[in-house]
C-alpha cells in the first residue's frame, strides 16, 4: 500500500507488498482461530508477530490495515467477531483516517500520531509482560525444579503458663468466700424469724389459753415483735391465724370500727361465762 | 554390601540424566552421587531405603559407600543421618533439640472459683471435695481441681475415714512457692485477715478460720491413697450429678 | 553487618541455652553457632529471617558470617543455601530437579491468562485489577485471580486512593519463595523494562517510573484495606456496574 509515506509515522518495517501476502498466508489459520484471541490487543500483537514487526518501530497505520483486512475477512467467512473487535476496528479506521487526512488547523483532537504511539505502546507494553512471564515460569520452580525440606521439623515450643495470682488474690478470695457465706447464713436465720400462719396460728392458741378477758390484738403481738423487719410478717400470719381459730370457733375477735384496735378472748371462757349467765 | 551391578535395568530407569552421568569421570560421577543421595535425604518426607536410592543412581553404584561417607561427613554437624527402621533420614543433632526449643511464657489467671477453691484447699487441708463445696457454698465445677492438680499446687494427699472414703486434698510446695510462702502456716489467721482489712468486723461469733498445719503427714482421720484415684480429667466427674453452680 | 555485641540485651534474652555457651572456647562457640544455624536451617518449614537465627543464638554472634561460610560449605553440594525474600533456606540445588522430580507429582500448571496476570502483577505492582486489564487489554476472567491469591502467591495490598477505591494487588513472600527469588528487583529483565518505560501506566514511552515496591508498605497513593473486601470466591465481582450473579 502506497498509504505509508503519508503518515508522517515512524520507520515503517513494513514493505508494502507484505500485507497481502501474509494476510494470504494467515488467512486460514488466522481467522479461523478468532476465539483464541485473548481479545483485539492480543489479535493486534499476533498480527504483528506474524508479521515480524519490530515493536519498537511499529507503523501503526500498517497494522491498523492488516486487523482491518482481518476483520473483513472473518465477516466474508461468516465468523461471528465478538464486538471488542469490532469496536477496534472502527477505532483503527477511525485513527487511520486521521493519520492520512492532515488535521484541521488549531484542533484540539489528541493528535493522531499520540494515539497510534500509544497503541505502540500499550502493544509493546503487552508483548513485554508475555515475555516476563514466560521468564519468570522459566525459573526452577519450588517443588518442581527446587525442593524444600521433605520433612520439616518446625521449631517446638514450649508454652509455659505462669499465673499471675499472688498471695493477695488468694486471700481474699477466701476471705469473700467466707464472709459471703456468713452472710448468707445471717440472712437465713433472720429469715426463719418470719412467722409462717401455722407457726402464728400454734402461737396464738398458746397464748389465748391464758386470755379470758378481751385484750388488743396488737398488745398480743407486740412480744413477738422483735425487729422491725418482722413486724409485718408476725402481724399478717397472726391476723390470718386469728381470723381461722375465729372461724373454728376457738376465740372470739372484736373491733369497735375500722383501724381501730383488734380485741382477741378466749372462745370458751366467753361460753364459759354466757353460761355463768345462765 | 549388595551394591552389584544390575544389568537389566536400564531400559527401566534409563533417562538422560543417567546419560549425562555416565559420561562424567569416576570422581565426578562419585560427588555427583554423594550430591543425589544428600539432596535426596534433604527432600523426602519420609526415610529412605536403600533400595530407594539405587533408582536413582547410575547402576552399580555403591550406595552403601556414598551413605556411609556422607554420614561420616554429617557425623559431627547440626544435622545428622540417622538409620531409622532401616531407613535413611537426616535429623537435626540430638543435642540441638534442646537449643532449638523455645519457651514462651503465658501470662495466666486462675478462674474465680480457681482462686476460692485453691484458698480453700490451703487454710482447711486436709479437706474433701464435699467440703469445699461446703465452705463455697456452690459445687466445684468440673475443671477447677482438675486445673489446680494439673498447675501442681494441689495434690491428693490421702482419704478420709469416714463412709464413702472420699479423696483428701491438700496443698504442694509449688503452692507455697509460687505465693511466697515459707510453710503453711505463715497464712494468716482470722486477726491477721480481718486487720488487713480483707474480712470486716461484723462476723458472727463463732466465724472462725481453721489453723494451717504444718506438715504434709496424714492426719489421724486420713489413710494413705489406695492407688485407685484416677487422673485429673475423669476424676471428679460429680460423685453426685448435681448441676453444677456458676460461681 | 550489625552483629555488633548489644550490651543491655542481657535481661531480656538470658537464657539457660546462652550461658552454657558462654563457658565454650570462642572457637568450639563458633562451631557450635555453625551447627546452630545448619539445624535450624535443615529443621524449618520456611525460609528463616536473619533475626530468627538471632534469638538462638549468643547475643553478638555474628551471624552474616556464619550464614556466609555455611553458603560456601553447601555451595557445591546436593543441597544449597539460597535467599528468598530476604530470609534464608536451603533448598536441593537447581541441578537435582531432574532427578529428584520423577517422585513428585506434576503440578498444576497455570493458564496463560492466570500466568501474565501474575507477571503484571509482580512487574507493576501496586496495581488494581482495571490496571491488569488495561495492560492485557482483555478483561480479567473470573477465576484468574481468585486462582493466585489461592495459590499464595498474590494478596491484596490495600485501596488505590482514586474513585471507587479499588483493591490494589501485590505478590507475597510465598511467590519470591516459589520462583526463587530473593527480591522484587531480581525479577528477569526488570531493569530493562523500567527503562524502556514498559513498566509505566499509559504514558508515553520515556517517563519516569518507579521502582516495584520492595516492601508491603502502603504507597502514597494505597489506602489501607479496609477489611471490607470480600474472600476470594466473591472478591472480584467487577466494582463498577454488573450486579452480575453472586455465583
Amino acid at each position: 500500500m502506497a498509504d505509508n509515506e503519508n503518515t508522517g509515522a515512524p520507520t515503517n518495517a513494513w514493505p508494502d507488498d507484505m500485507p497481502k501476502q501474509a494476510a494470504a498466508m494467515l488467512s486460514d489459520e488466522l481467522i479461523v482461530d478468532v476465539d483464541g484471541f485473548e481479545g483485539p490487543l492480543d489479535l493486534l500483537l499476533e498480527l504483528a508477530r506474524a508479521h515480524k514487526i519490530d515493536l519498537a518501530q511499529i507503523s501503526i497505520l500498517a497494522l491498523a490495515n492488516q486487523y482491518l483486512d482481518f476483520i473483513d475477512r472473518a465477516k466474508v467467512m461468516r465468523i461471528d467477531v465478538a464486538a471488542d473487535y469490532l469496536v477496534m476496528a472502527a477505532w483503527l479506521a477511525y485513527l487511520k483516517s486521521r493519520l492520512l487526512i492532515p488535521a484541521p488547523p488549531n484542533s484540539d483532537e489528541v493528535a493522531p500520531q499520540d494515539m497510534a504511539a500509544r497503541l505502540a505502546f500499550r502493544l509493546q507494553r503487552l508483548a513485554a509482560m508475555r515475555q516476563s512471564a514466560e521468564e519468570l515460569i522459566k525459573r526452577p520452580q519450588l517443588s518442581h525444579d527446587v525442593f524444600a525440606r521433605g520433612a520439616p521439623q518446625p521449631l517446638v515450643v514450649d508454652v509455659q503458663r505462669e499465673y499471675g495470682d499472688n498471695l493477695i488474690d488468694l486471700l481474699k478470695a477466701y476471705a469473700d468466700r467466707r464472709q459471703r457465706k456468713v452472710v448468707r447464713q445471717t440472712y437465713t436465720v433472720k429469715r426463719q424469724t418470719t412467722w409462717s400462719i401455722k407457726e402464728a396460728r400454734e402461737a396464738i392458741e398458746r397464748l389465748v389459753g391464758a386470755m379470758d378477758e378481751w385484750g388488743a390484738f396488737d398488745m398480743w403481738l407486740e412480744r413477738y415483735l422483735a425487729t422491725a423487719e418482722t413486724r409485718r410478717s408476725v402481724r399478717a400470719s397472726s391476723f390470718t391465724a386469728s381470723l381461722e381459730l375465729a372461724r373454728d370457733g376457738r376465740i372470739e375477735l372484736r373491733q369497735d370500727e375500722a383501724f381501730t384496735p383488734l380485741y382477741v378472748r378466749r372462745r370458751n371462757s366467753a361460753l364459759e361465762k354466757q353460761e355463768d349467765h345462765l | 554390601m549388595n551394591a552389584q551391578p544390575m544389568m537389566n535395568q536400564d531400559e527401566e530407569t534409563g533417562e538422560d540424566v543417567q546419560e549425562a552421568v555416565v559420561t562424567m569421570h569416576p570422581m565426578a560421577d562419585r560427588g555427583q552421587n554423594l550430591r543425589i543421595v544428600e539432596a535426596m535425604l534433604f527432600a523426602a518426607a519420609e526415610p529412605i531405603a536403600m533400595d530407594a536410592f539405587k533408582e536413582f543412581l547410575p547402576e552399580g553404584t555403591n550406595v552403601e559407600s556414598i551413605l556411609a561417607d556422607l554420614t561420616e561427613n554429617y557425623a559431627n554437624r547440626g544435622v545428622n543421618i540417622v538409620q531409622v527402621a532401616g531407613k535413611f533420614a537426616l535429623r537435626t543433632a540430638a543435642d540441638m533439640g534442646a537449643i532449638l526449643r523455645r519457651e514462651k511464657t503465658e501470662q495466666k489467671r486462675l478462674t474465680k472459683a480457681a482462686l476460692e477453691t485453691l484458698a480453700i484447699i490451703a487454710y482447711h487441708q486436709p479437706t474433701t471435695r464435699a467440703e469445699i463445696e461446703d465452705v463455697r457454698g456452690v459445687a466445684i465445677s468440673k475443671g477447677t481441681l482438675d486445673n489446680l492438680l494439673e498447675i501442681g499446687w494441689v495434690k491428693m494427699r490421702g482419704r478420709r475415714k469416714t463412709p464413702g472414703r472420699p479423696v483428701t486434698y491438700g496443698t504442694t510446695e509449688s503452692f507455697l512457692d509460687h505465693f511466697g510462702l515459707n510453710e503453711l502456716t505463715d497464712l494468716p489467721g482470722l486477726q491477721e485477715l480481718k486487720s488487713a482489712g480483707l474480712l470486716d468486723g461484723n462476723l458472727p461469733p463463732g466465724f472462725d478460720i481453721p489453723m494451717p498445719r504444718l506438715s504434709d503427714d496424714l492426719t489421724a482421720d486420713e489413710d494413705p491413697l489406695d492407688g485407685t484415684e484416677q487422673m485429673p480429667l475423669e476424676m471428679h466427674l460429680p460423685e453426685d450429678s448435681a448441676p453444677e453452680a456458676n460461681s
